[in-house]
């Protein structure tokens, strides 16, 4: 394991104390120090939110771009040069609301990208509006009469949309959410670690004591990840009982295994331009 | 006897006009002539009304020209349409067999080139597109081509694979062609040819397309779109050959977002689009200006507003594109004006967008896109500057990716570098890439860094070449325009002076930043300016009196869909002159 | 004695700086002060740097003022990052238990009002935001306000519920109130209360939310965003009172195209954002445009370019509103000046955007949009004309939805309407609405529909009153400006003419279409003039130029993230008008 | 059954001959009929695309929107006037790719809208870019190479996002497209009819006898709709053979029935305006 010191950024990360994206800053510091990975070839790419503050608290590039655009960025980055391990970190409004789409689409795609989102059921940074996953009847900001549509549910979405790796993890449980992150890392291809990440300023019903009276590990029950079918149902599992761990993981060629234009290599490292010869060819097309 | 022909093409959607078009300006260009090709279709996939007119001469053309020698019409509706409309015509080549053109629809002089279609066809199993072959045939043999290059485009249209429809297909040109020659002989034209010279045939967005390559471009997004997705095409074709990343992504927005990623990480990246999806993408324009990353964007005007015209030409997003995007931050925008101008505007704007770490937009239109002109000058060792890049990390301490600097540019350094960690962020940040937006937004050091970025447009404005006068400086009309009107303007310039008209051009090329010091002292010395523009409002004549306070008062604008004719623009600048 | 007192509040995010500050503005209200607050807050929920300025006076004030008279410090960095600052300030107050205030670190004549908080509070509790409280009391008394009114404000704030956190705070801020008796008595101070008059404290964006419902507006689409979220929060949490649909999206381009449909199927429809949101939203704005759909439109700005300083102020999108879109086609852009402006701003765009059938963007900013301003004249009954509407089908032909008339305003109908279906595209389309892209694009149809639709903006134009001058006529300067920079202008104009230095004040209100002969004119007559801009470049002045040739050499512009202060206009005017 | 005449528009429809459009269009006009609904109350949006031009040949209020939004409009005109039958009818592209946000969060929020997707799995309009439901390995113009994505399956999708109503017809299949039409018009909620509907000029793969040699009727099968998981399951079906029929179908309150805007009836028919006593009251709240 490399020093964790090497991860950590010169500034300090402003959440509200107590905040569940503490944790899970830690659990990536740990993890990318549990694998060795070097800060220089991690990118962390995130959207805006309170969540996505994410970047500029850990010692690697990164990339803070706009409201739930992050997974485009990382796409972009992981194409041009696949030899960087690129995670995208951010929030539920960021990746599942505005983000929605993208989110989808990254999954089918399968780019060897690390997703993780700090799902606190809210609008954090905007003080506290409703979330694509905070649930119905909560009253927010914005629903001061309750919410009145069912939540998106990311594990679910993920698991049908060709996710090759799809998990949940907790902020209050620190050591399973760094060996989620882990798993996720090390899993070629596109991994989902949803985070449940209280807000503590903003969410007064998904506490860390209501999570933590329901959260239970897969693991500890038998559930057998290769099988999307058994997943899917426990990604409708809530309320009463929230299944944390991974819910399925399979292979499949990642995106950039398959892209032409990558046959020669990173794009990154190849010479520019053409030569003359090619030139001409293209040119003697169009005559 | 006139040296060059105009050639149309008319049909519905699905009749192959286009392929034919195109074969007719490649056998012209083999032939060594010069061509200039525009194609007005609709929104529909097969039916409605379309037509391809093609110019070729032995000179250099500008245009698809104004009155029309050839009409080959492919049903009775363009029969209908287009007969009465036609004067000065050589002749109206039809398929006899489906097509009758009644007594009194064509004026007097128009030549009838009717031919029986189903009997020369007959031997090869009449399929409906092959009147199109005949029709060019006949055409080829009356313009005293030579059927040999007929031969060799017909096989390079249809590939070694298929030799019975290449066999098929040379045997019903054939036809026509000695049809023609046996019944009509040839017409009144004296096209010089010289068959050692063969000009590739290229549209505007080959042209970027190759131009990008050309310049280095490795990544390539897009989300289809008339008339930005022939670039697609020609990228994704194109990928493996030239080591390119081509992604079509799940929308505009996305797009742009990729490329911005790219950029980041090294590669220099595009991506094109047209109106509707550059509105999708303005929010991430100011995120690259914001982030300081180069990425080239080209946006290909159709007409609008709102989905509009999405298969005709317009130039209406001027202002969608200068205001694209909150706040002030650094960006170019480029107005190529030709094919040529196309490759190499897309090289420069690789350049500037490394060099000065900014957005560059490419304005382009569906006229210039789309439309084939032969290309005499293509040089594929274009320059490369990538701009400044940091070598080390500087002190030990926390890399400046922002630093400041006297030019604005700081030293950039990408992902996997060591010792030069650091963070783009879309917050204010200070020269480290730290927030200064979340704890304490320091007034000064926000001063501090605006200016930074902001200073780069000096530099930018002090490199790009400030535009100059075409034509005579003291003449009696200066015609103003910018991007594609750039052809029919230098025609109009031609034209005039054969009518002892004195006219200069003035081509705006770079948009934004804008000479506006240059540009005011050069009309301060016209004696009558016309701005011409293919919109409603005049939106460059808006810039150009923000930029310089002159109020042009006379402008031809066109917002009809279809390009500008040079003899609109002459018109119009004759009055002007004769008025006073 | 001061007849108006200016109070800081300044904490960490978190502190409750905004609640403790909005009661110092009701007590003062109550009282029958005028009073106008600013919060200078960051993008951090707990933690950072924030301040609040509330200025409060027997007559009218027009901004936060220049000069801090209190200073209410919540810790000990902002002991440290005020205290040095301040000049002239009748005093400090800060609780003793927590805070030093070291020797040297104020200057002289300012006073320290140290308070024991732990000591006042201990018997309630003593938690952390009572320190507030505790310093509320003894400033209201130092200010010789009444007690009663305190009470009064602290009982609305924590409602009936709370009995028990009611009483403490009262028990706590009476604490305070007889502590400074006793310690401190009266400051010098002479404001003038009058309890009989009690001013609603409104922000800008409760304003437009008012103006809005008191207009019609039945739907409103929003997605969280600074500072256009509290019209969101007025709006959810009025809705079943007022009858408004209100639906937060999944992002800025569903709350706009469902605006769209809301506007189209007969309600009157509002949505708002701020720069970044507006950007996803400009595909959209052309959609309105073309199936000329009302709609209102508010973008708040906020500190860019992109993310920028998200809880920063900045008026810098003047270019992106009106760029907004591709392509030509009718629009109003409105940029109310005050609180009040808000109010009757928005339910006249209401109006404009039923009447002329086109979206209508209100133009706010962060300042407006969010400081607390008292009001005088709210009027619940505003005209409302939902103009042309058809009323039957006509001849038994298709509906002529987008009928040719002489204003280029057709007659609408309504889904569910008998005799009037039609169908609303964003393709370019004839009378009824029936294509004109897809099978044949007939030009001079396309140039007469273009031209219908423009051709309201010549009516828009003719109903928007020309914008006047505040102020001698040929007053030594000239001050423009628009939006929220308004009452920081009408202030000079007033500071200025107590130093014998007239000036006059031309607000530009209705940014677009924009009364070009009557600004040309009015300049024209102008001595001296300045541009003052929330931006870095001045777009207002391009603006002006770009319609009336003017180029304005004198700017003030700002784009720190902070709102003009009063003495820096006026100490630039005083500059101007000196130098000659 | 009303006068299918009264449905029929003035202007013909400008698709390919044998385009699949022709039936759906045929179809939402006999469904439309068959329940005597008024054409005057029934408003048909849709975005951009060869099947996004439908509301122009239908007799029947329309709105032809942009790309990939139709929606967030229909959305907008239901929750104006809940009384009007509000459809969408549009194409792959606009629904499953630029427009997914939109799909996946008006199915959370069960506004009673009826959508319809003509799915040809490419990009009409633009002259056959792959879709988001183009296969992999597909041949498009835009993949010269063949997709290296799996495409989206909007049936699975649907059914996890909370749609109430999920069937899939075949324009091969006259009646049994009607029927699924039909049955989503009178469904109270979101209902989507995902139709297999031949590109006859760009999607040579997908044709109508490619589609012949695999569909089978769910009804035919034993299928309980009301069977979530069962459903689901079948929603991989796909290659060999391809269920059509109504997947799932359940009840929910509809959004516009929680809505607290909508307590009062339809806002369009609403006075305008707010009395004395309401602004009095609104203005003592700030006093
Ligand atoms: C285009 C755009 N719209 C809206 C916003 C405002 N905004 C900033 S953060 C945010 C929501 C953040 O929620 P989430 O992603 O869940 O992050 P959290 O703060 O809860 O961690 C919004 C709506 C924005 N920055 N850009
Ligand atoms: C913002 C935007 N981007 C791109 C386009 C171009 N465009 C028009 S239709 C279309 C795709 C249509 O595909 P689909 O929705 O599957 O409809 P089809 O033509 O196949 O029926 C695209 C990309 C557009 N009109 N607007
Ligand atoms: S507001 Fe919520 S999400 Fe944001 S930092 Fe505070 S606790 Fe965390
Ligand atoms: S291109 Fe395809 S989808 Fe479009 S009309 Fe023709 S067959 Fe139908
Ligand atoms: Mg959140
Ligand atoms: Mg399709």
């Amino acid at each position: 394991m490399a020093d964790l010191t090497l991860y950590k950024s010169e500034t300090k990360a402003t959440w509200c104390p107590g905040c569940g994206d503490f944790a899970v800053l830690r659990g990536v510091q740990t993890a990318l120090a549990t694998l060795e990975i070097n800060p220089k070839d991690v990118v962390v790419v995130s959207g805006i939110g309170c969540s996505s503050n994410l970047p500029g608290f850990i010692k690697s590039y990164g990339f803070h771009g706009i409201h739930g655009r992050a997974l485009p960025v990382a796409s972009g980055v992981k194409l041009t040069n696949p030899d960087l391990k690129v995670m995208v970190t951010g929030g539920d409004g960021d990746g599942y609301g505005i983000g929605l789409g993208h989110f989808v689409h990254s999954m089918r795609r399968n780019l060897d990208i690390n997703y993780i989102v700090m799902n606190n059921q809210i609008y954090g940074l905007t003080t506290g509006q409703a979330s694509p996953t905070t649930e119905k009847t909560q009253r927010t900001k914005s629903t001061p009469k309750g919410v009145i549509e069912v939540p998106i549910n990311p594990i679910s979405l993920a698991l049908v949309s060709g996710a090759t790796f799809v998990a949940r993890a907790f902020s209050g449980d620190a050591d399973h959410l760094v060996k989620m992150v882990e798993l996720g890392l090390k899993h070629k291809g596109f991994s989902l670690v949803d985070v449940l990440s209280p807000c503590v300023t903003y969410n007064k019903h998904n506490t860390y004591q209501w999570f933590r009276e329901r959260v239970y590990k897969l693991e500890d029950n038998g559930h057998n990840p290769k099988n999307l079918d058994e997943a899917i149902k426990k990604s409708f599992e809530w309320d009463v009982k929230i299944p944390i761990g991974v819910f399925f993981e399979t292979e499949r060629p990642t995106y950039e295994e398959e892209e032409p234009g990558l046959k020669k290599g990173p794009i990154v490292s190849q010479t520019l331009g053409i030569d003359e010869e090619l030139g001409k060819e293209l040119l003697r097309e169009l005559e | 006897m006139k040296s060059e022909v105009v050639v149309r093409i008319a049909g519905a959607a699905g009749d192959g006009i286009a392929s034919t078009g195109e074969s007719f300006a490649r056998i012209a260009s083999r032939s060594g002539l010069h061509i200039f090709a525009y194609n007005s279709y609709q929104s529909v996939i097969r039916g409605g009304s379309v037509w391809l007119q093609v110019r070729a001469g032995d000179r250099k053309v500008y245009s698809q020209g104004d009155i029309v020698d050839f009409l080959i019409a492919l049903n009775q509706d363009e029969v209908n349409r287009h007969a009465p409309l036609m004067s000065d015509v050589a002749g109206i080549l039809y398929n006899s067999d489906r097509m009758k053109i009644p007594d009194g629809e064509v004026k007097p002089g128009v030549k009838l080139y009717p031919l029986p279609v189903k009997e020369m066809t007959a031997k090869y199993g009449s399929n409906p597109v092959m009147q199109n072959t005949v029709a060019l045939g006949a055409l080829t043999r009356m313009l005293d081509m030579n059927f040999d290059v007929v031969i060799s485009v017909i096989k390079d249209t249809f590939g070694d694979k298929n030799k019975a429809i290449v066999d098929a297909n040379i045997g019903v040109a054939r036809g026509g062609y000695d049809y023609a020659g046996s019944k009509w002989g040839s017409a009144d034209f004296k096209l010089k040819f010289d068959y050692a010279k063969r000009r590739p045939v290229m549209t505007g967005n080959q042209a970027i397309a190759m131009g990008a390559v050309a310049a280095g471009c490795k990544f390539y997004a897009a989300y289809p779109m008339t008339p930005a997705s022939s670039i697609l095409h020609w990228m994704a074709a194109h990928s493996d050959k030239c080591g390119v990343v081509v992604k079509q992504a799940e929308d505009e927005i996305a797009v742009l977002n990729m490329a911005i990623g790219a950029g980041f990480a090294g590669a220099r990246a595009m991506c094109a689009t047209s109106g509707g999806g550059f509105a999708l993408m303005t929010e991430a324009v100011g995120l690259a200006g914001m982030t300081e990353t180069p990425v080239v964007i080209v946006t290909s005007q159709r007409g609008g507003p709102s989905t509009g015209l999405p298969t005709k030409t317009e130039q209406g997003d001027l202002f969608q594109v200068f205001g694209a995007s909150q706040g002030d931050f650094p960006k170019i925008i480029i107005a190529p004006s030709t094919v040529e101008d196309c490759y190499y505007a897309t090289a420069e704007a690789f350049n500037l967008a490394e060099k000065y770490q900014l957005p560059v937009i490419i304005m382009s239109d569906l006229y210039l896109s789309e439309h084939m002109e032969t290309i005499s000058n293509i040089n594929f060792k274009v320059a490369i500057d990538r701009g400044l890049m940091a070598n080390n990390g500087g002190d030990g301490q926390q890399f400046k990716r922002y630093a400041f600097t006297e030019t604005g540019v700081s030293p950039r350094s990408l992902p996997g570098m060591e010792g030069m960690i650091h963070v783009a962020a879309s917050d204010e940040h200070d020269e480290t890439g730290v927030l200064i937006s979340d704890v304490f937004t320091d007034e000064e050091l926000r001063v501090k860094i605006m200016n930074k970025r902001m200073r780069k447009m000096e530099f930018v404005l002090k490199e790009l070449p400030a535009p100059t006068l075409y034509g005579p400086a003291n003449a009696d009309i200066t015609l103003i325009g910018w991007g594609s009107t750039y052809s029919v303007l230098r025609e109009t310039v031609e034209t005039l002076a054969e009518d002892d008209i004195t006219a200069n051009h003035l081509q705006i090329r770079y948009l934004w930043p804008f000479h506006g010091d240059a540009v005011t002292k050069l009309l301060a010395k016209s004696k009558r300016i016309l701005d011409v523009e293919g919109n409603y409002s005049g939106q460059l004549a808006r810039l150009i009196r923000m930029e310089t306070g002159v109020k042009i008062e006379n402008k031809l604008l066109k917002y009809d869909g279809e390009p500008f004719y040079p003899n609109q623009v002459v018109k119009k600048a004759k009055e002007l002159v004769t008025s006073g």
